[in-house]
């Protein structure tokens, strides 16, 4: 959003009404039984529409240059990086030994 | 030559795992020395030739060769892929150990070793005994910190862990001692956990396994607690002649007055003794840092500490 | 770029070495990026704290996050997604030069911001009281899990440190409100309103994520 | 942009003031004028202080370390001593000397000026920086005061969460200057992308700058990582959370995945703003252009990425998975490729080059030599079954102070003595310079050749006292140490004298082409008169020098009282093709 744009007020609410309808589906969900992971999936992936919804409009890289949803996304992708190589140790350990009673 | 070269580098190769490690070792020195002066002569021919004659000299435009630049990622490219390879297996190699491996218990403790033979109800201090051409595997923890247990003459090493389980193998190849180093940092004595390694024969690990494994209810109070002494480790912090180290000496210890880092003062009776092996946080004597093990209360027989305590009594 | 076009009027907010406006709320704005990638690869370690214990526990997890009020969680969802609207809406009034509305939005901002905290202090108090506080200090009897208490250090310091960070937001939209009751803000000049609701949007955020991946577990 | 477009620029050029009686230095004076500037050259000057000082401080640790273990056993001090020693030697040298020393000193006085522009997109940010540096050093100091730390500078649970030394006033130090370090990196980002002058586009920026870039990346998505584990850290100690700590349920191991996501790419931020400077060293004293420009500059981008990827490789026996361990080998041979990119690159360039020899090349010769040892034993240490032997020995102590003080020193050396005569307008004794180059070169390999040997033979490192067989080996280490100690006695001299006694420096002394080259010696506040623009690469030895001080016609800064020189120049270009791309 460069400095002569002026944020549009119809986009503003409209973004913060999706938020709350998408805050009490993620509530209403949580009291559905899904099968194992599905739940946590479905939650997340609530998650991450809200936030794509505020960086885009609240946070304007819909209307912003490109390269500062680039900035945004590369902190993502190294925290996938720290997390997903840290899985490959923590998920993939020996498993402990009983000798010790 | 070339040995002369290699045994200056590295300790010499007394388990099955070392040979490929050290191939693998010397592969490196010697493609990176190749590559290295390589370099180097470039350099300096680059400088003597080229040495600037005169202040107005022009030099040629050259931005760039696609041909010498794809030479130069493929080739160290080709290179790494050897070394990654032959790196792996030799991993492997030191991390699997073979199914009929002879099991070992090793404690790491602040500052010494233990190694338990389960089925042989034998335990030493500072001490390995192993017999030759068998492949042992080591099932290691620690009783506090992170310690490491590392043997350069096997090219082993694996980190002790609190709370977890670590292992490692390794077959000996020859009878003889190798030194054993503690790798992990982990304080004030870290430098000084150390411990042999004996690789004996066959027969001489019978033998071994017939002396160590004595009689220990039949034994007398005081020549028990000499053995708990060795055994448990204390000796790595105290000494029984009067040395100070990490921990006071034992020798005179009985019925002196002990001052205490409250300010206080005791008197080291039969039940200060006691005490301070049980819960040696409680009375700290001043002057000694306050990090004696807790843990001796649990793993020490009633008698063990009968024992213990006889044998401190007597060194006057 | 910084081609001196001699046309841009210098202005009182112009700090000398910016060629333009345009320049230095471009500068700002992608600096303020770029430190918002730092806040979340800093919460990013918690979150691989979280999800390494989750994994290796699921049910240690599923036990815990019952004892959360998920009510109050869902409150403070909606409160900061409303704070989040307040303080744009402040960047826009800023934008259409109005004084009256920076203000009042602003204020309410802080108003919300201000109930999360007190939810937020409920929601730890009751916690203190059953006991169910940091690993050292644990001693709720509630949950069978001998790691029960890394779990609430690992939510103490999530919601700890999304908490001090709203603490700081409080006191930059409180500075805001200051300049912008006297004027210094307008639509040639909001940079500074832009780059702390951007903070304030990420402090949103990270609680978007929280508030499912802590209460809402089964 | 309000007005770009193909727009007619006035460009001509200006001519350089040789020693203006005002430039940064003295344009106000006072103490105060000082702690709370602005200019982005006196930051830059007071974090040169600053880690000159951290290194005499380290320096000194080192050479008490080394005497130490002249004999097996005790020499002079005890092992708690030895072992705080260690620890504040590798604490301070890391923290407080090599993260900052390149970028925070060098390249904060240079990036801007470098670009074009008249200070950094942040100056408050920058100041802030400092004094967070000073806050961090503050606290360094009080736990020394206070008992010291005794637990290695890389802080592993759950020897430091039960040590009785200060760790907590320690590692908040570190914690403290690491946002120091990502303010800078902030600043760094913003100045480049939006504050190039006209004409200066991405291909044209010098690779020093392209170097800074790629480390203000690293510091900005690495450091907030080492932040939050040193601050579960000081939980862990001071309330126990119980995350790290086996005692509590918790995992030792993930502590150092954490500590090691920041210090592998960490010491990516110490050598890259290295290669930095070896770029411009080389090209400007052979005159010619960088062979492989695009190359070196994406290089250091694709070493900050991979970087990232490969910090297990510290953690191979540490009881992780193995087949973590096989991936993480595997990454690692990978930061190998870009950087042999870079030597041979670098290299080549002399080829047919107009090659002299002056202090700073004979550093960036030294630094290829030293560096590739460096690097090459760091592949052998990336290697799985020989890690299992080399890992904690001496190898590892030789390898990274190869990489660590022959690399990254031996650089900002070059560098330093590159820019002496711009950042103080004074030159120094080029003779002493070579004589204790020289004197440095030999010195470091008799100090850490020998332990590569006593490394492969199975000496671990962190050791107070050790086995006979290694004596003779610590003890020519040792008297390497002690030569060490001469060089660098010899280089404080005639540096010292230099400012005092030294020629006044000539605005171009070396015949560089970058943008510091083409304003006065030393720089004035505003940096140049004008906003200078750019038509040529950065290093096009071959163009015509009075090409590289363009200018716009009639940019005075709002300060200039400067006259049209003589055979002032002047141009037109087209300005729709010469604008910086965004
Ligand atoms: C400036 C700092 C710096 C730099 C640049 C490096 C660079 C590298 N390091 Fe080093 N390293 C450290 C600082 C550094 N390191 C420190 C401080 C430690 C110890 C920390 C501690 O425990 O206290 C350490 C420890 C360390 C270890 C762990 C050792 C152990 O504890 O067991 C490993 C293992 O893989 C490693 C590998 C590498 C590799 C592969 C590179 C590569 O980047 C090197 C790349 C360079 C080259 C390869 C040379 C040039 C290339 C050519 C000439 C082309 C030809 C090349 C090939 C054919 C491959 N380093
Ligand atoms: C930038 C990083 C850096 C630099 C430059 C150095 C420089 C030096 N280092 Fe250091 N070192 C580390 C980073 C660095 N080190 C790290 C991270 C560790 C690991 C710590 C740990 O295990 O936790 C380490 C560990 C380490 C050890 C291993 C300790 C052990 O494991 O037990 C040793 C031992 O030789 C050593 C020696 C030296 C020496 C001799 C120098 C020399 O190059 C120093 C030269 C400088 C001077 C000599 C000072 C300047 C001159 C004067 C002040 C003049 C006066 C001098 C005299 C009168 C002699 N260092
Ligand atoms: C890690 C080192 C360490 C080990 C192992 C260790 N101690 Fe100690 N010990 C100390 C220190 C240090 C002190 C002095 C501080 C204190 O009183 O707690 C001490 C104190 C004592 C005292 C009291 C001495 C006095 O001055 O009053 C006795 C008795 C004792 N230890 C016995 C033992 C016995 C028996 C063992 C083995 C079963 C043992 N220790 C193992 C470090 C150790
Ligand atoms: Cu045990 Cu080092
Ligand atoms: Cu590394």
């Amino acid at each position: 959003m460069s400095l002569h744009h002026v944020l549009p007020l119809k986009t503003m609410i409209g973004t913060a009404v999706a938020l709350f309808v998408l805050t009490i589906l993620t509530v209403a969900v949580y009291y559905i039984d899904f099968p194992d992971p599905l739940n946590t999936i479905v939650a997340l992936g609530i998650a991450t529409v809200k936030a794509a919804l505020v960086c885009m409009f609240f946070m304007g890289l819909y209307w912003d240059t490109k390269f500062n949803t680039l900035v945004l996304l590369s902190s993502l992708l190294f925290f996938l990086i720290m997390i997903g190589i840290i899985l490959l140790d923590t998920l993939f350990r020996d498993a402990p030994f009983q000798i010790y009673g | 030559m070339f040995e002369r070269f290699a045994e200056f580098f590295l300790p010499p190769q007394r388990s099955t795992v070392a040979a490929e490690v050290d191939g693998l070792f010397h592969f490196i020195h010697i493609s990176g020395f190749i590559l290295f002066i390589g370099i180097v002569a470039t350099i300096v021919y680059f400088a003597i030739k080229y040495r600037r004659k005169s202040e107005d000299e022009i030099t040629p435009v050259i931005s760039h060769n696609t041909r010498l630049e794809i030479a130069w990622s493929v080739i160290p490219t080709i290179m790494i892929l050897i070394v990654f390879s032959w790196g792996f297996r030799g991993f492997l190699n030191v991390n699997t150990a073979p199914s009929d491996a002879f099991e070992i218990n090793v404690t790491g403790v602040s500052w010494f070793w233990e190694f338990e033979y389960p089925d042989d109800g034998i335990m030493l201090t500072d001490e390995l005994v192993v017999p030759v051409n068998q492949p042992i595997k080591l099932n290691m923890r620690s009783e506090d910190v992170i310690h490491s247990f590392f043997v350069p003459d096997f090219r082993i090493k694996k980190d002790v862990l609190p709370g977890r389980n670590t292992t490692t193998w390794f077959e000996a190849t020859e009878v003889g001692e190798s030194i054993m180093f503690c790798a992990e940092y982990c304080g004030t004595e870290h430098s000084a956990m150390d411990a042999t390694i004996r690789v004996v024969s066959e027969e001489e690990y019978e033998e071994f396994l017939e002396e160590e494994a004595v009689d220990i209810e039949d034994m007398p109070l005081a020549e028990l607690g000499e053995l708990t002494f060795q055994q448990q480790g204390c000796q790595s912090c105290h000494s029984v002649d009067g040395t100070d180290m990490v921990g006071p000496s034992m020798q005179g210890l009985y019925q002196s007055e002990r001052e205490l880092d409250d300010g206080s003062t005791v008197t080291a009776d039969e039940d200060y003794l006691r005490r301070s092996i049980v819960d040696p946080r409680a009375e700290v004597t001043a002057g000694y840092p306050n990090n004696m093990p807790t843990f001796y209360g649990d793993r020490l027989s009633d008698r063990e500490i009968d024992a213990l305590v006889t044998y401190i009594k007597e060194l006057q | 770029m910084a081609n001196n076009s001699g046309a841009a009027e210098k202005e009182a907010h112009l700090a000398h070495h910016f060629v333009d406006s345009e320049q230095q709320f471009e500068a700002s704005k992608l600096g303020m990026w770029v430190f918002l990638v730092t806040e979340i690869l800093f919460f990013g370690g918690l979150f691989v704290a979280y999800i390494v214990y989750r994994s290796w526990h699921p049910d240690l997890f599923e036990q815990a996050a019952m004892t959360l009020d998920t009510t109050l969680g869902a409150v403070n969802t909606g409160v900061l997604i409303v704070s989040s609207l307040t303080i744009v809406l402040a960047v826009r009034a800023a934008q259409i030069n109005d004084q009256r509305q920076q203000l009042i939005m602003l204020g309410s901002t802080i108003a919300l911001a201000i109930t999360f905290m007190v939810v937020k202090y409920f929601e730890y108090a009751s916690k203190f009281e059953a006991g169910m506080l940091p690993a050292g200090l644990y001693t709720y009897e509630g949950i069978e899990h001998e790691l029960a208490p890394v779990f609430y250090s690992i939510y103490y310091m999530l919601t700890g440190l999304h908490g001090i960070h709203v603490i700081i937001g409080i006191g930059l939209i409180s500075w805001l409100m200051v300049n912008a009751a006297k004027g210094t803000y307008h639509s040639g000049y909001f940079t500074p309103i832009e780059i702390v609701a951007l903070y304030w949007h990420l402090v949103d955020i990270i609680w978007i994520f929280l508030f499912p991946l802590l209460y809402l577990i089964e | 942009m309000a007005d770009s477009g193909s727009r007619t620029l006035r460009i001509r050029e200006f001519p350089i003031e040789e020693n203006p009686p005002k430039n940064y230095l003295n344009h106000e004076r006072g103490l105060m004028s000082w702690l709370f500037t602005l200019d982005h050259k006196r930051i830059g000057l007071m974090y040169l202080a600053s880690i000159v000082i951290a290194f005499f401080l380290g320096g000194m640790l080192a050479v008490g370390l080394r005497t130490e273990l002249w004999t097996p056993a005790g020499t002079f001090i005890d092992a708690d001593t030895y072992n705080h020693i260690f620890t504040l030697h590798g604490v301070i040298m890391v923290f407080l000397f090599i993260i900052p020393s390149i970028p925070a000193a060098l390249g904060n006085i240079f990036l801007p000026i470098m670009l074009g522009a008249k200070d950094v997109a942040f100056p408050r940010l920058n100041l802030a920086s400092f004094w967070v540096y000073s806050l961090g050093a503050v606290f360094a100091l009080y736990s020394i005061a206070h008992g010291g730390v005794d637990t290695g500078w890389t802080f592993y649970t759950p020897y430091s969460t039960e040590t009785g030394s200060a760790v907590i006033s320690m590692t908040l130090g570190a914690f403290i200057m690491g946002f120091s370090s990502i303010m800078t990196g902030v600043n760094f980002i913003a100045t480049i992308h939006k504050m190039r002058s006209p004409g200066m586009s991405w291909g044209r920026m010098p690779l020093f700058l392209w170097s800074l870039y790629a480390t203000s990346i690293i510091q900005v998505l690495a450091t907030p990582v080492l932040g939050i584990t040193l601050l579960l850290l000081v939980m862990e100690r001071a309330l126990g959370i119980g995350i790290f700590d086996p005692a509590l349920g918790g995992d030792p191991v993930l502590y150092q995945h954490f500590f090691w996501f920041y210090s592998h790419p960490a010491v990516y931020i110490m050598i890259v703003p290295a290669f930095g400077i070896i770029s411009e060293l080389i090209t400007t004293f052979s005159r010619k252009v960088i062979f492989g420009y695009w190359a070196i500059a994406l290089s250091s981008l694709a070493i900050a990425f991979i970087g990232f990827l490969v910090w297990g490789h510290h953690m191979f026996v540490s009881g992780q998975s193995e087949l973590s361990s096989v991936v993480f080998s595997f990454l690692t041979f990978f930061v190998g490729i870009p950087t042999g990119i870079k030597v041979l690159n670098w290299v080549t360039t002399l080829y047919r080059g107009s090659i002299s020899l002056k202090t700073p090349m004979l550093y960036a010769m030294i630094f290829l030599i030293l560096f590739t040892i460096g690097g090459v034993t760091g592949i052998m240490l990336g290697a799985l079954s020989v890690n299992v032997h080399l890992h904690d020995t001496y190898y590892v102590v030789a390898h990274f102070h190869y990489v660590m003080m022959g690399g990254t020193v031996f650089a900002f050396l070059g560098g330093l003595h590159y820019w002496w005569p711009k950042i103080f307008g004074k030159m120094y004794n080029e003779f002493w310079a070579k004589v204790s180059a020289v004197i440095l070169f030999i010195a470091f390999n008799v100090t850490f050749l020998p332990q590569f040997v006593m490394g492969s033979q199975g000496m671990p490192r962190r050791y107070f006292n050790y086995i006979e067989e290694f004596q003779v080996m610590h003890q020519i280490s040792t008297v390497g140490s002690w030569m060490l100690g001469v060089g660098f006695i010899i280089m404080a001299i005639y540096l010292v004298h230099s400012l005092y006694k030294g020629e006044k420096a000539p605005s171009n002394p070396w015949g560089g082409r970058t943008l510091e080259w083409m304003t006065a010696s030393p720089p004035i506040h505003h940096n140049f008169e004008h906003t200078p623009v750019i038509i040529h690469g950065p290093y096009d030895h071959h163009k015509p020098i009075r090409e590289f001080r363009l200018g716009i016609a009639g940019s005075d800064n709002g300060h200039g009282h400067h006259t049209n020189g003589d055979g002032a120049h002047t141009e037109e270009v087209e300005s729709g093709d010469q604008t910086g791309s965004r």
